[in-house]
């Protein structure tokens, strides 16, 4: 039986009805039009599809919409502010921390989830922080490089 | 007009950032699963979970009852429509017919059966479940050795030696050599199988306009033109009235460089319900039914003198083909015989591949596609030989390498050396690191009990691929650049990139030959409708051959603006600078949007010149590129566990000239994870009866960020003299280079316990066995 | 996947061997047999719901019991196919007597397929080996039992 | 990859959570990390989930008269960074700290994680070592179970139907005590190919107990109890470490042979009781 939920996404509302089976990353893609988490994987060990709920990076693949009734998610489109790119946008740019993109948006939301509880992070924390998140092209070595610029900045 | 003194600064060699970056930072790049039409049906598609059977009997009709369920499509309804493409030609090959779902049989776990095809995925995915097939289950043969063995099980009933086809390659006088060989070392090594992974996995729209039976197919693919060309053979519909586009593409390192049923079928299945269409490949379908890499089993026998010089290597190599051919199956491993000599001068080969099926997924081209083998191959042989000779390993090579005043150099199998320095990069490497220093602590690590290891590799990769004589589709490829009305600059590139930054470097291209701001190219690929044609990007071959034919194209577009600016600014020549035509002699000078206008608007136009700024390249490549490198890896093994850590990672590619060493630096470190992940954890298993049992990300070890060291990169600059650009290509040495090295390194730390060989991956329990006691 | 192993099975041997072989006790020891149905000289249809902690499928199949000789050895071969894959076990199982009943060895091979192939393999051992294990104590409880099986159990 | 369909409550008390789940087919739902997964592979496909997310005051983290309390759905990740679990029972955080990945830890719970009991999960090892007990309720019951009587064998716990796991309590650790959770990770799933989770007190130079958990190496975990009475009267490490593999059956896989797993037990509790030892003081 659908059920409705109501929750904020990029500091927008959004109330939908949904099928209790619907996977956040579903709602999220289809129902809430916002294609940058991405899927990659079925089973929780890519990280593509993370985004943040209440502040904290989740697999949004492994969460029913449903579980989101009433909290914050925001998604990669929500982490630029009035067109500035966050610092981590940036970072990932300037220090060429993306090759195909698709990893790109979890990846960057779960760094930001590392420089919120850990702003100077070694590059062994680092690498620990996104373990949960796979990336096919680029070795790692420019996304740490990214991450540390980025803390780099905001510590300047 | 203005006057205008300052040269710009050039671009070529610029760590520029990317400019496709923007777009996939912020998650509004679109990709294919990000398509949404009106109407669309989303499909599912129905596989086997047996290796070999024969359907009994197929039951669609629970599927059809469900609502939301529009049609189920199986063997019968695609019978008629042309198989599955293989591009490769060899004597004799046998190609089985690959239709685009089963018929009465299959031969792999991942046989497409039927389609499902519903108003929403959800729907689709409860349907799949409810179709019954009845199957009988045959024996089957997962391993391509045991299929070579008599009484084997057979992959296809009418060939029951599972040979799919033998060939043979010599070069000079083997047995000469091994007749003068005062030594010879042996060893079978194998390239286990491996799955590319990129992280968007395959997918598929299909949109079927009846009214002008045109179809517009969006595909995450490396070769949109050729998919078009292949599939409107396959669907028997005019060429010219399929459209083929990428959206962009999450990565491919080969597994998209095919032609896939998947791409057939959604083309039919729009065309049956009138709807578009959208396929998406689950992971576990990528694992499956998306093309597989290496499966090699080598037996390799290298003849030496004592004095460490080498005569001659012969080969033979297993090549697992899995239970089809899809585009370029058994081409690959021609392609590993090709590179058999490695930096080396002898000159005497014989290589006899048999290539075999298995009720197993295809393999094909995956970054590197038949290099790596090879290079594993002979860099692995070159240190049996000095452990052989004792000598050190570092020496034997130098002793061996391809003078550098020995370019072009021909090599046994027939291939032309463009340009090299194979000691520099060596010696570099080896200079980083201080071997001296490492081998003396490693003697002291030695009597501590300690094990630690130094890996080199010094490899050699075919890029550009190729010559269209070598390469099955052509292997030249196009460009076109239009000066729009505006000024500002279109490029319009046959190469499909998917990560590589072409256009980026391309725009750097652009930028320096015309003297214009980059901000002003935007450079244009994997729209069929759009694009003139072209080959694609795979084989390293994006900017040594995309990139030259845009140089070429832009050498004929500034003739033309040469003479519209001249005509402009009245004098004889005029040079191109800071996005101004600027007549030298006078400093005048005359700003492109007003040339391009000029041009466009014709009310006057030089002699012999027609209106309009566009100049279209078809280019194609008189040879090979050959880059190079050294790979330097000291690794400590956990004596307790048989776990291997990487201390340090030296790598010193050769890729010729480079454009954006940003971009560079990314293809190494890239590379080197995936050369990384097959030494060190990479794998698909099967069981004996076809069952893959690394079927998902969970089993199938892929590097994570906590397991890659630290890459030092570097490079030594040699140009190619093959193109004018003097590049060479980097998308795979990294690869290549890398996994020899670590195992070479692994096996040096063993060594003095008598371990000479170790087949990859390198799990630490196999690397434990052997400090045990076990020899290999 | 190899597999092999022992239990005592506290009966002596000859009982042991009639116990293995009775499709009512087979029924009742088997994890998850829901119901057996005989179908032909020592084959019976079957029908199956594992369930594994979250984990759960149904099975459609086959048991059948050959090679047979009396009361030292025979083989039982169990197979199902359902939604999340098929799986194949084929054991031979070896009776000696010993002190406090039957020694009980089996040796053979487990295959499985689809899903549980795909994302169980890590698990399969420790899997395949539980159900053995919960089957002789199964086993074993019904051996205690008096012996006069329900005929209902058999549909 | 999509679920199959299922009904879908969320209670907004215990009581009402505990109505729920004594009738039927239900099937908790707590973070979903293991759960979901394996309902997006159709390999579970309950009929209904009853959510926990909304049942207010089971995500707490107290302690008192020498116990920790912890609610079943405190997260990995808050386990991991609490202060009360650092000063009290810094053995937990560690463990915690190793399971899955940030984003696995953030949804991830106690509560969850031990019910599902994976024979390679982190948790059990530590809660073994601990002596933990785990607190169960039904609408009827209410009882409080030793971990080495909670983790029965794979995937198999002393869970009845209709109970639910409320809280896990684990004597509080003396300031004085070492400890250690050491893993072998598997490269690509990140569960444990064996973990050791050990405890050391010392009265002066000796070992007066010694507390350890192995989870990965069999189909659940157990406490090495032989060797932590070889190490409380007076054996060495190395010796204690030796006897971890003895007398249980081994997993084996793609990654690890059985013998391979007992000798990993055997390296890794040397090494995690090294670490112990040095720690303790």
């Amino acid at each position: 039986m659908k059920r409705t939920i109501a929750l904020s996404i990029n500091g927008k509302s959004h109330a939908d009805e949904v099928e209790p089976r619907l996977l956040l990353i579903h709602y999220l893609r289809e129902m809430a039009s916002l294609t940058g988490p991405h899927i990659a994987c079925e089973t929780s060990t890519c990280g593509a599809c993370t985004v943040m709920l209440d502040g904290k990076a989740v697999k949004s693949c492994t969460m029913f919409a449903v579980q989101a009734d009433g909290r914050k998610i925001l998604t990669i489109e929500g982490l630029a502010t009035n067109g500035k790119l966050d610092p981590l946008q940036e970072a990932f740019w300037n220090e060429h921390g993306l090759q195909c993109g698709f990893c790109t948006p979890g990846m960057i939301l779960t760094a930001k989830q590392l420089l919120n509880d850990n702003p100077n992070p070694t590059d062994e924390e680092i690498r620990k922080s996104i373990e949960g998140n796979l990336c096919r092209c680029t070795g790692y070595q420019h996304i740490v490089n990214a991450v540390k610029a980025a803390a780099a900045k905001a510590g300047a | 007009m203005a006057t205008t003194t300052t040269k710009p600064e050039t671009l070529f060699g610029k760590k520029i950032r990317r400019r496709e970056d923007p777009r996939l930072l912020t998650g509004t790049a679109t990709y294919l699963d990000d398509i949404k039409m009106p109407g669309m049906h989303h499909a599912c598609v129905v596989r086997s979970p047996h290796a070999a059977a024969r359907i009994k009997s197929l039951n669609v009709k629970p599927a059809l009852a469900r609502p939301g369920v529009t049609a189920v499509f199986t063997g019968a309804d695609v019978k008629d429509l042309g198989p599955i493409p293989c591009g490769a030609s060899l004597p004799g090959l046998r190609t089985p017919h690959h239709h685009i779902l089963a018929q009465d049989r299959v031969y792999l776990v991942g046989h497409p059966v039927a389609v499902v095809v519903a108003t929403d995925r959800y729907i689709a995915a409860d349907a799949v479940d409810l179709i019954e097939v009845d199957y009988e289950v045959l024996p089957a043969v997962s391993d391509p050795e045991k299929a070579l063995a008599p009484g084997a099980p057979a992959v296809h009933p009418q060939w029951p030696d599972n040979t799919a086809f033998t060939f043979h390659q010599e070069g000079g006088d083997i047995t000469g050599a091994f007749a003068q060989a005062e030594v010879v070392v042996k060893q079978r090594i194998t390239s286990q199988r491996l799955i590319p992974t990129s992280m968007e996995t395959r997918g598929v729209v299909a949109d079927w306009h009846a009214g002008d039976k045109s179809l517009t197919l969006w595909s995450s693919t490396q070769i949109p033109h050729l998919l078009r060309t292949l599939l409107a053979g396959i669907l028997g519909m005019p060429e010219n009235h399929l459209r083929v586009i990428t959206p962009e593409v999450g990565g491919g390192f080969g597994s998209k460089l095919n032609v896939y049923a998947e791409e057939a079928l959604m083309a039919f299945v729009s065309m049956r319900i009138g709807k578009p269409v959208k396929w998406v490949e689950s992971r576990r379908e990528n694992f499956l039914c998306t093309i597989h890499g290496r499966g090699h089993v080598d037996y390799f026998e290298l003849a030496a003198r004592r004095d460490g010089t080498m005569l001659g290597l012969r080969l033979k190599l297993i090549q697992d083909l899995g239970a089809y051919h899809q585009l370029l199956t058994p081409a690959i491993p021609t392609l590993s015989v090709l590179m058999m000599p490695g930096l080396y001068k002898f000159k005497n080969i014989s290589a006899d591949i048999v290539g075999v099926f298995t009720n197993c997924t295809p393999t094909d081209a995956y970054r590197g596609a038949g290099r790596p083998e090879a290079t594993h191959g002979i860099e692995r042989m070159v240190d049996i030989l000095a452990a052989e000779l004792k000598m050190d390993p570092a020496e034997l090579r130098r002793k061996n390498f391809v003078g550098k005043d020995e370019f072009p150099f021909q090599t046994a199998t027939g291939l032309a050396y463009d340009s090299g320095n194979y000691v520099l990069p060596l010696d570099t490497a080896l200079a980083e690191i201080d071997y001296p220093a490492l081998r003396r602590e490693q003697q002291q690590a030695r009597a501590s009990g300690k094990l630690m290891g130094i890996g080199l590799s010094t490899y050699g990769e075919i890029c550009a691929i190729g010559p269209s004589p070598a390469t099955p589709a052509g292997g030249w490829e196009s460009a076109t650049v239009k000066i729009e009305p505006s000024g500002k600059i279109t490029v319009m590139t046959g190469a499909s990139p998917h990560g590589q930054g072409e256009e980026t470097t391309f725009a750097q291209i652009v930028a320096d030959e015309l003297g214009v701001d980059i901000d002003d190219v935007v450079v244009v690929h994997g729209d069929t409708a759009i694009v003139q044609y072209g080959i694609g990007t795979f084989g390293s071959r994006g900017t040594a051959i995309g990139g030259t034919a845009l140089y070429y194209a832009l050498q004929e577009l500034k003739g033309k603006v040469k003479k519209f600016g001249a005509m402009l600014l009245e004098c004889d020549d005029v040079a191109l600078a800071g996005g101004k035509c600027v007549d030298e002699r006078s400093g005048k000078s005359v700003p492109f949007a007003q040339v391009a206008a000029a041009s466009y608007r014709a009310m006057k136009l030089p002699p012999n010149t027609q209106p309009g700024l566009v100049a279209t390249y078809f280019w194609e490549p008189p040879n090979f590129t050959f880059p190079f490198g050294a790979h330097v890896v000291i690794t400590d093994v956990d004596r307790e566990t048989g776990q291997v850590s990487i201390r340090r990672y030296v790598a010193v590619d050769d890729c010729g000239k480079i454009i954006n060493p940003l971009i560079v630096a990314g293809q190494v470190h890239g590379g080197v994870a995936q050369g990384l992940g097959q030494a060190l954890w990479e794998q698909a298993v099967y069981d004996e009866n076809g069952q893959l049992l690394s079927g998902e990300l969970t089993d199938y070890a892929l590097p994570r960020a906590h397991m890659m060291p630290w890459i030092e990169s570097s490079h030594t600059e040699t140009p190619s003299p093959v193109n004018p650009l003097g590049v060479k290509g980097v998308g795979e040495a990294g690869t290549i280079g890398c996994s020899p090295a670590v195992v070479n390194s692994v096996v040096d730390a063993l060594s003095h316990l008598g371990v000479r060989h170790i087949d990859m991956p390198l799990t630490p329990e196999k690397v434990w066995k052997l400090i045990q006691g076990g020899r290999a | 996947m190899k597999i092999s192993g022992s239990f005592l099975v506290p009966v002596p041997q000859e009982r042991a061997f009639r116990l293995l072989q009775d499709p009512v006790v087979l029924a009742r020891s088997m994890p998850g047999c829901d119901t057996l149905e005989r179908i032909g000289d020592n084959e019976y249809h079957m029908k199956m719901k594992m369930v594994l902690a979250s984990i759960s499928g149904l099975f459609d199949g086959k048991v059948r019991i050959a090679d047979s000789r009396p009361h030292s050895s025979f083989r039982l071969i169990v197979e199902g196919a359902g939604r999340i894959g098929f799986m194949k076990g084929d054991g031979l199982l070896t009776l000696t007597p010993v002190e406090g009943g039957t020694n009980v060895g089996y040796e053979g091979t487990v295959e499985v397929g689809g899903t549980i192939a795909a994302v169980g393999q890590r698990l399969l051992d420790t899997t395949a080996r539980m159900m053995i294990k919960r089957f002789f104590e199964k086993l074993t409880a019904e051996s205690a039992s008096s012996g006069a099986f329900s005929p209902t159990a058999i549909l | 990859m999509i679920p199959q369909d299922f009904e879908y409550s969320a209670p907004a008390s215990l009581k009402e959570a505990l109505e729920l789940i004594a009738t039927g087919e239900r099937k908790i739902l707590a973070g979903g990390m293991s759960l979901i997964p394996l309902m997006k592979l159709r390999l579970a496909a309950p009929e209904h989930v009853v959510d926990l997310a909304r049942v207010p005051g089971l995500d707490y983290i107290t302690e008192s008269g020498g116990t920790v309390s912890i609610g079943a759905t405190v997260t990995h990740h808050d386990l991991e960074s609490s202060p009360v679990i650092r000063g009290r029972a810094p053995l937990l955080a560690e463990a915690a700290g190793h399971i899955g990945d940030t984003q696995v830890r953030n949804m991830g719970t106690i509560g969850g994680s031990i019910a599902h009991a994976d024979p390679a999960a982190d948790y059990p090892a530590s809660l073994l070592a601990l002596e933990a007990q785990i607190r169960l309720v039904s609408a009827k019951s209410d009882r409080t179970v030793p971990a080495s009587d909670f983790f029965l064998d794979a995937f198999t716990t002393a869970i009845e139907p209709g109970e639910l796991v409320l809280e896990v309590l684990v004597p509080t650790e003396e300031p004085k005590e070492g400890y250690r959770y050491e893993k072998v990770a598997h490269p690509a799933s990140g569960f444990a190919v064996v973990g050791v989770a050990a405890r050391i007190k010392k009265a002066g130079a000796k070992i007066s107990m010694a507390r350890i958990g192995v989870t990965g190496m069999s189909s659940r975990a157990f406490r090495a109890l032989e060797a932590e009475k070889l190490l409380e009267s007076g054996a060495g490490v190395a010796q204690a470490a030796a006897t971890v593999a003895e007398g249980q059956e081994a997993n084996q896989d793609l990654y690890a042979s059985a013998d391979y797993r007992r000798h990993l037990a055997r390296i890794w509790a040397a090494r995690a009781l090294s670490v112990a030892l040095s720690r303790a003081s």
